[in-house]
């Protein structure tokens, strides 16, 4: 055997591994996405969003093999805006670096992460149904389409080169999370905020029925992250990759944490008291915003990227609260907000213009927030979005899974 | 003075709350309870075996109020706890030989 | 026979207790409820929205008791649940006409 | 029209529940009680340190009874929940004034 | 150095590292059995059911480690039936393309999982010291004996050329998850259903007391299985291999998702709600269906396998109830009925035939029922296996382990 | 490409893989502090310790990001005791084996474990400001100087040859986990147990919330093992650091089966009951045992060692509250007790003598102790070290954090 075929070999196999395991690692978010939303919503209505989460990952995974991933990455014109719908997960090309397998599989899991951003914004007043049906179009087609126009080297993403924008968004801080946080937030203007949320008294406080889940999912969720940020150099089969692996692993980590200090530090400051809820959106924030440049800032500025996110995201909190968008997980602050941050932080550690980026947030948001509430438009006036007033008093696990989530425990707090 | 225990729905209880409040009560105490009546209670599915919780949450509100005050509390009850469907509730009332304040050591009327 | 009903704080619900059984009593009921009253409630902060719980946590202590031992355990039971501090709680007393032990059908006095 | 007021084993609660469903009675009102008499407690063992929770847990049953059927219905609950052994339970007996059915305004009998 | 030797250096490296980590995954699954298993049952059994996949793992680990692997694999002829007793975790063979220490550790944790899926089965009811014994025979003799005919070689799984039968079972739908549910099955026959559940009025319902660990536990497992299934590959030293492994990945990944949706339309169709218990049972019934033949199917096939898998396990959940057998997480529909589904599908994308595979899942269902029931009636001859009728009724908690799941939580369900 | 250049920079690649994913597994240990603290507290502490997890590991990061690692690895003397203060985490040095940022990444994850140790110990009554006060300089320069004095090659660690002790702890059983409880020790002392702990009728039981989160706890623990003693190897691109890797697999596993299994005998014979928690505890006390030298041992010998370690914490938890040492999750025994017991355990399969070990043992306590007590006298006399009597009554979640764990859930247990 030759050294360039040994080589050739091997760095097919590092990789595989390498994607495979970051894989995984993004697979695991969705767990981690579920255990936080479970515990920020009240508990009659926990066993709905844990239902509505098991089965967007899996409708995701359906949607994108059967139509997303031919819509995102296969056949495509290099720098064009229209999609073609060639099919291909099975055929791994000639010389390829890896088996297309592979890559779908880290593709799909990208998928069912910006889609469960939205499950947390529509909380507690959604029918399971509705939901269900939103993310099959969100999943086999709006996020494939703007995914082709960046990853698949549409007419964002391709280079200056290739005649494409030059758009620079490493592992989706505004593909991935600001998509997830613009589907959700057409689908919470359609759908109104929580009964009893905003009234002549202010804001209702509506508190999470179980803080052990919202800290765990935020433990999976950093996790993750590694995989997510990591994982997205693709390869990793030279030095080169390698350094910048260890980098992105070392900057995803110290944004986060980064965003969870700033959180606290806030938090004490104005409301007096450490928020856990709040601290867990600052550091998921903070990991938010590195995302679009993981990979060139040096830790000093990682540190203080993920800062800057977490604090703008936290104020943002607050906003949506004022204009009365209920979102009762902070997604939108958190994805959508920090996504903007993190995408307009990029020209300061990568050779790409602040309008390029602006560009490409202003596509992103336009195009997904507006098949986003054209489909949730459709469906609200054929079935209808919303549960019933008297199914929301008594919480949707009754309505929609007919289980509560914790039969023993609750008292009637309704 | 009397003892007035009234069973209510869960979801009425700040109904009556801000009624009573309204009516000028100065305190209450609130219980969770299961209750059994006319109500019939609604079948769930779990893993296929269906299943009725006989019980069905109840909110007790119990009061001490003045003889006067009587009918204008049952009143105000009723009034903010009613829906007219089968679950609406009682209320009772009895006779209350003393009360105490604790706090102050003042009794009776006073007390309540 | 009388039946007392005592609303406590929580957390003196134990130096109650340790008093009512020097004071030899045999029995007691405890339920957990809310209460309203002259006691303000706090106000938290969750997520930027402030909210106050309007019913405070209180114990309710019922305890049946005869004639004779009334006056002392009404005394036992203030001197043991005050702070000084509004919400200290209320005792209320009415009449029980009856009175069974269903392990030995003994009756009224002997029952409690 | 009396106020029954039963304590009882929570795993007796099945058993008193059919036997007054026998009985005919039409409602009742169930709750979660701790309490506190001859029965002893057991103790149990975390991390080394022993620790007995002196309060037991117990079902209490309140039902609003006519004169008429109060002694059958003190029979059947002694009946259902005895087993012999400490801690079965007592009934009290106390006399209700009025009584109201929310959903409808039928007063005393006719509400209960 | 030459390249042969590099190569030889680098490929026992990438299969260290690849069943290292996919070990660690199967590992992780012990938490998912733990959790679904804890929040399927009521809360006054949940701290005996965590103690006892705690200790059930312990025990595999440990009797694995003195007498199963050597059962299992050491010094066995080819295609025969009656294990040899080597003993040799520590001697790495010259020439092996990995350490013998990795072998085992890839396969310790594959016996605890079998016994995990016991553990569900027979909840609520069984004596802890009853099922911890039983755990040293399943895992020291029961499953290693099974394990050596077919993983090991023996008569099941020699190839024909090797005189033996050629079963194929790719990472265990039969030699796992069927073995585990035999043993369950057995275990619940002698020992009959929680007091209560079979009256004259039907089935009653024992509503399980936590839906987040549900959930938690069954994306734990899904993330597990991706080194169940991938792991079992058993080594990644080639594009051959890397390929095998992406499409498993893959395979894996689809077959669990069409599952949870089956089992959704299902529930919903005939139930009228999304009961969440079935949808987790439903993914699970398809990852046990795929595990015989992930590397095989097309990515269509595989959606269409899990889904077949899931089908038919869901059916079985009512059956089992019907027939009074009481299985308090569906353990015996999800690994013994999907098990043995997923063992006759691999002929589709395979070169076996259906008799062999039929004769392996009736050698391995006789072979391990019938030595379960030996064991377990052994014990309950000489100890018992039930706890008292009190004991139940005040939960298995209090009896067995002395503390409460959830002290401050929980009114007197009892 | 030359075949030396394709194994050197393969190496690197394997190294980095390695090392990431083990590191990312160590991260994740940081939530199962989390869970098995929170399910080891009252719940009226719940959200406080979660919220303090969370922040100890942020502060961790960046702490040890802005200083520890400079002190514990740049530019230090060999064999020396005073640190120096370089600053590197960005250079990658000349003939490195693998990048600056994977060896930052992998220690910094060290590091928040160490810290998290403290927490359990000092729960439910302690400030949470002054918590976090003292991880800044647990993290920033207790830890990292005993780090350099051992790991770091200072006069501890450093070879015979280069003029040190040899002192060895191949994972830090002394050097973490000791030192862990160490700072617990001396924060334990001068903050006083919890009110109403200890009193004339002997020491008052104060079950945990949540066993769920207790068993998690420690599979997350036990799963994140395998990176922490696995990775320590620091490479992986020898078939020599394969067969050692996977050794350290299979003996880490076994030493805490082992554990669990000691201590589930030793609950049930004393006090005739399987003790969760104090299962929970011996698992881990056999995984800080191992720690030590997770290479060397046979698997028998594992089995022993972890046995070991765990029946002697078993009995160091009660001997603990004989003098009033009050550690609500047993960390100090667990890390303390077992991790000197590791440590001295080391000369029966490693060259290294028991004096040298025990003098390490006695350097690391000495200085982590007093330098923490320092630390901790300072801060209870600036501004105090316990929350008042009245909040540790309502609970710390009310008066830190302002939000309860469970709100719906919990009667008034207080
Ligand atoms: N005889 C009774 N004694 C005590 N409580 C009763 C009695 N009858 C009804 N209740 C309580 O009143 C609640 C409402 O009664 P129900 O008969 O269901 O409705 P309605 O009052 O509208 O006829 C019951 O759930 C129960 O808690
Ligand atoms: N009129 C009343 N009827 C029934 N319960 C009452 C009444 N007034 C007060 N309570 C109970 O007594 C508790 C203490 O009363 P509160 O007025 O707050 O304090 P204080 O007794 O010190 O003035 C209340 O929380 C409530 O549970
Ligand atoms: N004097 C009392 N006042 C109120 N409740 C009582 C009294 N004595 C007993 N009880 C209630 O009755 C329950 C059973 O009483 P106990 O003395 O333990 O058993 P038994 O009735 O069989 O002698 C107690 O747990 C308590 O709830």
């Amino acid at each position: 055997m030759n050294t360039e075929a040994l080589a050739f070999e091997h760095n097919y196999i590092f990789n595989t591994i390498f994607l495979l395991f970051s894989g995984a690692l993004v697979m695991w978010m969705a767990a981690g996405f579920s255990m936080l939303e479970a515990g920020l919503v009240r508990s009659k209505n926990t066993t709905e969003i844990l239902t509505k989460n098991l089965l967007l990952y899996a409708l995701a995974c359906i949607a994108y093999q059967v139509l997303g991933f031919d819509i995102m990455y296969v056949d495509n014109a290099t720098a064009g805006w229209l999609p073609s719908f060639g099919f291909g997960i099975d055929a791994t090309a000639e010389g390829a670096t890896q088996p297309r397998e592979v890559d779908f599989f880290f593709q799909v899991v990208f998928v069912a992460t910006a889609m469960s951003i939205v499950s947390g914004a529509v909380a507690e007043r959604m029918k399971l149904s509705a939901f269900l049906i939103f993310s099959i179009f969100m999943t086999a087609v709006i996020y494939p389409v703007e995914g082709y126009w960046t990853w698949g080297a549409g007419f964002l993403g391709a280079s200056v080169e290739d005649g494409g924008m030059g758009f620079s968004d490493f592992a989706g801080s505004g593909i991935v999370h600001l998509a997830g946080a613009m589907a959700a937030l057409s689908g919470v203007i359609l759908l109104g905020p929580r009964k009893g949320r905003y009234s002549s008294k202010g804001v209702k406080a509506m508190p999470g029925a179980n803080m052990p889940l919202v800290a765990l999912g935020t433990f999976i969720l950093w996790m993750g992250w590694l995989g997510f940020n990591g994982g997205s150099q693709l390869t990793l089969n030279s030095i080169e990759d390698a350094n910048a692996v260890g980098k992105i692993f070392l900057n995803t980590n110290a944004a986060a944490a980064a965003g969870a200090l700033v959180a606290y530090l806030l938090s004490t400051i104005i409301y007096g008291k450490a928020d856990l809820t709040l601290i867990v959106n600052g550091a998921l924030a903070g990991l938010v915003t590195i995302t679009a440049a993981p990979d060139s800032p040096t830790p000093a500025q990682a540190v203080l990227f993920g800062g800057i996110g977490a604090g703008i995201a936290f104020f943002a909190i607050n906003f949506f609260d004022k204009i009365k968008i209920d979102d009762p997980v902070g997604a939108i602050s958190v994805h959508g907000v920090a996504g903007i941050v993190g995408v307009m932080l990029v020209p300061f550690t990568k050779d790409v213009s602040f309008l390029t980026q602006f560009i490409g947030i202003a596509v992103i948001s336009a195009w997904v927030f507006g098949a986003s509430f054209v489909v949730w438009f459709a469906i609200k006036k054929i079935m209808g979005v919303r549960i019933s007033e008297q199914d929301e008093y008594h919480g949707a696990d009754a309505s929609e899974c007919g289980i509560e989530a914790y039969p023993e425990f609750v008292g009637s707090q309704s | 003075m009397y003892w007035l225990t009234a069973i209510v729905r869960p979801f009425k209880l700040n109904d009556v709350y801000d009624k009573l409040i309204d009516e000028g009560i100065g305190g209450m105490t609130v219980t969770e309870v299961k209750g059994l009546g006319s109500q019939r209670s609604t079948t769930e599915v779990y893993r296929g075996a269906s299943y009725s919780n006989d019980f069905i949450p109840k909110i007790k509100i119990e009061i001490a109020v003045s003889e006067d005050s009587l009918e204008r509390i049952i009143e105000a009850i009723v009034e903010s706890a009613k829906t007219g469907k089968p679950g609406d509730g009682k209320i009772f009332v009895s006779k209350i030989q003393q009360a105490y304040r604790i706090r102050t050591n003042e009794i009776d009327l006073d007390a309540i």
